[in-house]
């Protein structure tokens, strides 16, 4: 890779409570993201990609963290990092913006008072130049009359009108990069592509890296350069987008694929990923082998016994024994 | 808002008349106690007070009689005390009002500081302290709370005066007033405040722990805000507006305790003169003081409606 | 059990000290046992706040104590019911009996500044008194008419002797009003109830309903020089602990009618700063009584009302339950009046358990095989914890003669309704009065004219016996004291004898003060003393 | 949100999810939060005491045993000394706990089956059925619970039964309301209104889903209203009202608060008795209500 990653992520593990003992819900998590690139991570809910990006941002919940591995941001650890550390980062270097706009705005405050206090945990400024310059972030994510949007409550505003303002707030402090997790699920088909586009559109103008969370796999289609499927807290398969919508190798992708849902014509929604036979393992019953062997089409024996190592694909990695042999078979003939 | 107040009238209305009918019903008149009281008296004796009370009328004449009376702003006239209703309560209204007044501030300042302190903590040494202290208070018995008060505070220790509502002596002037006012609310406040003050730490507790994990404190955290800030911009703001309707379900209680309160610490408000009425089968004087604590709780109710339209933007009052 | 005691009394100590320091302003130096003018009492208005402040109206303990300092009496009491002038300076009886002259103190004013007059005393005995008087019209049943010769005149003119008339006629159970303020208006709803003018050494200040009745000096008073004190302010205290407390720290100084709970008096007894005095109650002595339901089985077999006489220890009940306080019962009529109570001769019941199964086997209540005879039920007065506890301990001496007894607790209104209204109760622990003459106390217990439906404490046990009848209004008509006596301790035998209500102690009231506070009346009814010769020590 | 998945599974079965409930309880002992723990085990442990009262204490506890004003320790035979009649303080705490334990149940379930009467009736039915049961409980909302309690007690007469009725007539506006929130979020659903639609009646439709399905908060708010029920049985024996036949921590600091100052003990022993099955109780209830709202986020 010739560009230096702002957000580079080794050997990633988060550790939730379980019955016992802490569990790992994500190992072994390699990530890169550069200057002006967009990252998608896809997988079902539970697969642990919202608890990375969390991580990521430091906002795990109470009771989870990381485990093990590293996230240097810009260069420097923060995996460890202090609370007071990490307040600094957030919202300044590193921005996130949620699933639901409903409920992301604390609605007893102004609009006006939550960007501008977004500013100013950062920037030390007088109050009328943080006004006009929240004025200015909301024209930025295209709201009209900004003015009349400073003084608006939460509860005044559609679920697509709040994505913006969340992420006005994300963009506030010029962040390196932006993390937004599922940041449309929530929101109408129609709303969805405007806030992606909107999203595309200041990561080109900024320059910041963008993280994409997602459950759907046609929206990635579209917005991502680079793309990682994770499955039950592992990722199974990262790769250029074009080549992993083109010629994906993990049977889980695979089926990811085929079950990629057409909109209902009637609502414009996206049925949930209902297809694929069985559920995702919980933390506690993952077993040694391959996480998905319970639902793959293509289960060998090997498979239930040991988790698969890392095979080198075109433009990215995938995680299989059945890629790992079909390769070594190939990789024998040609030798 | 008119409609509101418009709902509560049969609610009054309801509570008059259960007030009058609950009494009627009770075996014994205020006449016969008051003969039992002066040692004695004869047919005549009896006749002529059973007379005076009204006592001889159908009980639904009484009653007619009585609600026109209220109507008329009007609550009667207690034989028992020789003084109209509207006076006797009137006088001891301030002295309730104070009581519960404050008791209400203290609880509600420990109670949210503490809660707060408590969150802020959730699960640590000073969680677990805070929140015994907070169950300790609770369930201990008010009256077992304020006469350890009394007897530590007013005895062992002579810092505050065990009870009344002013010093007897020794009040020259107004500041002297409102001093020694102030001296012998202390330990009143303290024991029907501590009760609160429990209620509140735990509700406090739970309500900000309630919305540590909403989305919107994540957000306030994603913008790197300060944790002091989001405690009391995000956290503590939101968590009150419940509070709030707590604060309002209890305003009856808060007049049950003091009934407690002020016997123990002689303090002279409505809800010893409500027992006293009881036992005196003083029914004037008892339906007043149903009808007027019951309006009491109808307008803190009110208020409260109104306190939580200021502070929360999403509901507006119809 | 010693610790607390020795520490609160330690520190009650220099608390009482130092507030009478702050509180009280002294007008020149004290001299050992001389009066001093001056200062303020605080007294406990007990057992609860009055509703007016007037005993011509309402009669209850606490109305009497405030109006015992603003209204005089026509005669009062000294030791032993020794009979003395107030407003009236003399008196004399008619060679028949049936006049009664009261020559009246000149000069005397009401506290408006208006002249007491004998139309005062002729206005109240009939547009009060007579009116208005839960028991005036049996004590005056004699009297004819009142005469008022002049303004300083007044006569009774009598039916018949009646020896019960002068001593009712003190400030407390014949309370003068004044005429030209209560004429031609309601009596009982009148505003001078609650705002009082009357002739005595205090006069009514203000009264600030639940805290405070304020009565100061009256300046007038005819007996020159008095009172001492420049204010008694009372206050009321409802909680038991917290009425000690308040005597312990020195925020009440004076409490009469039992201020405190029998179990803090061993406190207050060893007290430095506290007295106790058991004297002055002697007027209105009381007695813890049982009575039994005659009208109904099982209390109407006499030999079941002796069982139960017999089923008590009252040694233990008065050691026990008033902490030796009280004095075994022996007599409807108690020991204290000295002059009517019979002593040797009355039938006694010494505790037996065993006389007492016998005679309950006898009234044929056998003991079943579960041990138990039959059930009852025991109501109790409700005057306090007090009463409970002579309940629960009555329960349990019927227990052991197999008497299964289930207590009733209910509020006073109640009470009197179910004992005085409904008669319908078995066994009842309650209290009576002696109110000083065995006419006014007793007969209203045992005379079957006496059964009177709703009143209290009227012959609620429904006892009728023309014997006892034929006693009793021979002794209304005696035609001297000392036959009338002879008629009393006939009547209090065979009233042990029927028993009907069964006088299981004779209760001890006391009185709780400062030691700073002197100068307190020691006569028969000086529990309700005007304070007029009460002094603070500096 | 999760919320919304829970719901959308609602429709298939819901009568098998309040056993669900109590199964997963009784498999998660060990998850139990702290408190519940605690109050679970003063509970079992007052239960315990209530039950071998009669074993412990054979003799009836008014039974003037001893000396009164016997400090705790100072005769090995009263290890808690006695009271003022002197009467085994041990034995009446002992009994006291069966009478104290059985206010706070039988006042709890009182208002709870009125309470939750009310209150789905009302939620259920709603128009003018709800309007006028609401102004009902308005009317129990707004008169000071304890002076209505003093008030049925002064009519009635001081006797168990009589505080038992007292202390759960007026206490069940709290549980109405509660109910009647939660009926009226189940009505809209739609398994309420195929049972109904199917022939089932209402009372089946509410018996069978909307009562269940309302019931936890209803449960936590019981054990609520059992500690305040302890409470106020305590509170009104301070006022005299107090059942003679019957020892209980209330009629035990009742009869002995007059002595507060020279033996302390014979009120705070029973005080404290109160103090520890409040305390008891509002753990149960806390914990409850922790688990019912971490059932709701899992």
């Amino acid at each position: 890779m010739t560009i230096e990653p702002v957000l580079r992520v080794r050997n990633l593990a988060i550790a939730v409570p379980g019955d016992r003992h802490p569990v790992d819900a994500v190992c072994g998590v390699d990530l890169d993201v550069a200057k002006g690139e967009t990252l998608a991570i896809v997988g079902e809910s539970g697969c642990g990609k919202s608890l990375t990006a969390l991580a990521l941002a430091g906002l795990l919940p109470d009771g989870v963290r990381i485990s093990g591995g590293t996230v240097e941001i810009l260069g420097h650890d923060v995996a460890g990092k202090s609370e007071h550390a990490w307040r600094a980062l957030r919202g300044d270097r590193i921005s996130m913006i949620f699933q639901d706009p409903m409920s992301a705005l604390n609605p007893v405050l102004t609009i006006g008072d939550q960007i501008v206090e977004a500013i100013r945990a950062h920037r030390p400024i007088g109050k009328r130049e943080v006004f006009s310059e929240g004025v200015e972030l909301l024209h930025r994510v295209k709201l009209q009359t900004p003015h009349e949007y400073m003084a608006a409550y939460p509860h005044q505003l559609s679920g697509g009108m709040r994505q913006r303002v969340l992420i006005a707030m994300a963009i506030a402090n010029r962040p390196d990069i932006l993390i937004a997790d599922e940041p449309t699920t929530a929101l109408d088909a129609t709303v969805q592509a405007d806030i992606l586009s909107l999203l595309d559109e200041l990561k080109r103008e900024t320059g910041m890296a963008l993280v994409l969370i997602t459950h759907d796999l046609s929206l990635v289609s579209r917005w991502a350069d680079r793309i990682m499927v994770m499955y039950a807290g592992k990722a199974v398969e990262a790769r250029k987008a074009k080549s992993l919508l083109g010629e994906a190798s993990h049977p889980y992708t695979r089926a990811l694929l085929a079950a990629r849902p057409q909109r209902r014509p009637d609502t414009g929604q996206r049925p949930r990923l209902a297809e694929i036979r069985g559920r995702v393992p919980s933390p506690q019953e993952k077993g040694d082998g391959c996480s998905f062997a319970n639902r793959c089409d293509f289960v060998m024996s090997r498979c239930r016994a040991i988790s698969p190592q890392a095979v080198h694909v075109s433009d990215g990695r995938v995680w299989c024994h059945a890629v790992d042999e079909q390769q070594a078979r190939h990789s024998g003939a040609l030798a | 808002m008119g409609a509101r107040i418009a709902q509560m009238v049969p609610t009054l209305f309801l509570l008059l008349l259960a007030a009058f009918t609950l009494l009627h019903l009770a075996p014994g008149d205020a006449a016969q106690v008051l003969a039992g009281e002066s040692g004695g008296g004869d047919t005549t004796y009896l006749a002529n007070l059973r007379s005076r009370f009204g006592l001889d009328q159908p009980i639904y004449v009484q009653f007619m009689l009585y609600a026109r009376n209220v109507l008329s702003g009007d609550l009667g006239f207690s034989f028992r005390n020789n003084m109209n209703v509207v006076d006797l309560i009137g006088a001891r209204l301030l002295p309730t009002l104070l009581l519960t007044g404050s008791a209400m501030a203290v609880a509600v300042a420990f109670g949210m500081t503490a809660g707060a302190l408590a969150a802020a903590h959730a699960g640590k040494w000073q969680d677990r302290l805070i929140s015994g202290i907070a169950l300790l208070i609770y369930a201990t018995p008010g009256f077992l709370l304020g006469i350890g008060l009394m007897i530590l505070f007013g005895v062992t220790l002579p810092w505050l005066p065990i009870g009344g509502f002013v010093a007897s002596q020794g009040i020259d002037s107004g500041f002297e007033y409102a001093l020694s006012v102030a001296k012998h609310l202390v330990l009143p406040v303290v024991t029907l405040g501590a009760l609160y003050a429990a209620i509140y730490t735990r509700f406090t507790r739970g309500a900000m722990l309630e919305i540590y994990v909403q989305d919107h404190v994540r957000t306030a955290r994603a913008k790197g805000l300060a944790a002091s800030r989001i405690i009391l911009r995000h956290v503590m703001r939101n968590a009150s507006l419940p509070l709030i309707t707590v604060i309002g379900l209890q305003a009856g209680s808060l007049l049950s305790g003091a009934i407690l309160v002020e016997t123990v610490f002689a303090w002279p408000g409505l809800g010893r003169l409500a027992f006293e009425a009881v036992q005196q089968r003083d029914y004037n004087l008892l339906a007043g003081l149903v009808l007027t604590t019951g309006t009491l709780v109808v307008l803190i109710n009110l208020c409260v409606d109104l306190l939580y339209a200021v502070l929360d933007p999403r509901v507006t009052l119809r | 059990m010693s610790n607390p005691r020795t520490s609160i009394l330690k520190l009650r100590r220099r608390t009482f000290l130092a507030g009478a320091a702050a509180s009280l302003v002294l007008a020149g130096r004290s001299f050992a046992d001389a009066p001093v003018r001056g200062g303020t009492v605080v007294a406990l208005a007990h057992p609860g706040e009055p509703n007016v402040l007037t005993s011509a109206v309402v009669q209850t303990g606490q109305v009497q104590s405030v109006s015992s300092k603003i209204f005089d009496g026509l005669i009062t009491f000294g030791d032993n019911f020794e009979i003395k002038p107030e407003l009236a300076t003399k008196w004399t009886t008619s060679e028949d009996g049936k006049e009664l002259r009261f020559d009246l103190r000149p000069g005397v004013r009401w506290h408006d500044g208006t002249p007491f007059t004998s139309a005062d005393v002729k206005f109240t005995f009939e547009s009060v008194w007579m009116k208005i008087h839960p028991r005036a019209r049996a004590t005056f049943a004699a009297v004819d008419v009142v005469e008022t010769p002049d303004p300083l005149t007044v006569v009774f003119k009598l039916r018949n002797p009646s020896g019960v008339i002068l001593g009712a006629l003190n400030g407390l159970e014949s309370t003068i009003l004044p005429k030209h303020l209560y004429e031609n208006t309601d009596i009982q709803t009148n505003p001078y109830n609650i705002k009082p003018v009357g002739t005595g050494p205090f006069r009514f200040k203000e009264w600030v309903r639940g805290d405070r009745i304020v009565l100061e000096r009256n300046p007038d008073y005819w007996d020159a020089g008095k009172p001492y004190l420049d204010q008694v302010i009372y206050r009321v205290i409802p909680d038991a602990t917290a009425r000690y407390a308040a005597f312990e720290s020195g925020a009440v100084q004076y409490g009469t009618l039992t201020p405190i709970s029998l179990s803090d008096l061993g406190l207050a007894q060893k007290s430095d700063t506290l007295d106790v005095d058991f004297h002055g109650y002697e007027w209105l002595a009381s007695a813890i009584v049982a009575d039994f339901n005659v009208r109904r089985p099982p209390f109407n077999d006499v030999r079941v009302r002796r069982a139960v006489a017999h089923a008590i220890d009252l040694k233990a009940f008065v050691r026990v339950t008033t902490r030796g306080l009280a004095k075994p019962g022996t007599s409807p009529v108690l020991s204290t009046q000295t002059k009517f109570y019979a002593g040797e001769g009355l039938p006694e019941y010494t505790f037996d358990r065993a006389v007492a199964d016998q005679l309950l086997d006898e009234a044929g209540y056998p003991k079943k095989p579960d041990g138990t005879r039959f059930a009852t039920t025991i109501d109790w007065l409700p005057f306090g914890e007090t009463f409970q506890r002579f309940a629960e301990f009555a329960r349990q001496a019927f227990k052991a003669v197999g008497i299964e007894a289930t207590i009733r607790n209910q509020d006073l209104p109640q009470f009197f309704r179910r004992v005085y209204s409904e008669n319908d109760f078995d066994f009842t622990i309650s209290h009576r009065a002696g109110l000083g003459d065995p006419q006014i106390g007793i007969d209203r217990v045992i005379w079957s004219k006496a059964i009177l439906k709703d009143i209290p404490w009227s012959n609620g046990s429904g006892y009728s016996s023309p014997e006892m009848d034929k006693l009793i209004e021979a002794a209304h008509v005696a035609p001297n004291e000392d036959k009338r006596v002879e008629l009393y301790k006939q009547i209090q035998v065979l009233a042990q004898r029927d028993i009907p209500t069964f006088t299981l102690a004779e209760n001890k009231q006391f009185t709780v003060s400062s030691k700073k506070l002197r100068g307190l009346g020691t006569g028969s009814i000086s529990v309700y003393d005007s304070l007029k010769d009460a002094w603070l020590e500096a | 949100m999760t919320t919304d998945s829970e719901r959308d599974e609602l429709p298939t079965d819901i009568s098998i999810r309040v056993p669900n409930i109590v199964l997963r309880i009784f498999r998660s002992w060990r998850k139990f939060p702290l408190s519940l723990h605690i109050g679970l085990l003063i509970l079992l442990f007052q239960l315990a005491v209530a039950l071998l009262a009669n074993t412990l204490y054979p003799q009836d506890p008014f039974e003037l045993v001893g000396m009164p004003f016997m400090a705790p320790g100072e005769d090995p035979l009263f290890p808690l000394g006695t009271d003022i009649l002197g009467r085994d303080i041990a034995a009446g705490v002992v009994h006291g706990s069966r009478v104290s334990l059985l206010v706070g149940f039988a006042a709890t379930l009182i208002a709870t089956i009125v309470g939750t009467t009310i209150g789905l009736v009302s939620g259920y039915f709603g128009g003018w059925v709800d309007h006028a049961l609401m102004r009902l409980t308005e009317l129990f909302q707004v008169i000071p619970h304890f002076l209505f309690a003093i008030i049925l007690v002064s009519i009635m007469g001081a006797d168990l039964s009589n505080i038992i009725l007292a202390i759960g007539l007026t206490s069940w506006s709290m549980v109405a309301r509660l109910a009647r929130a939660e009926t009226l979020a189940l009505r809209e659903l739609d398994f309420v209104k195929i049972s109904v639609v199917m022939g089932g009646g209402h009372l089946r439709a509410i018996l069978t889903h909307v009562l269940p399905n309302a019931l936890p908060p209803v449960i936590v708010s019981a054990s609520i209203l059992t500690a305040l029920a302890v409470l106020t049985e305590a509170g009104l024996a301070f006022f005299g009202m107090s059942d003679s036949n019957h020892v209980s921590w209330g009629s035990m600091i009742g009869a002995s608060r007059d002595a507060l100052l020279t033996a302390p003990y014979m009120t705070l022993i029973p005080g404290a008795a109160i103090v520890v099955a409040v305390m008891g109780f509002s753990l149960i209830g806390d914990g409850l209500g922790q688990i019912l709202r971490r059932g709701h986020r899992i």
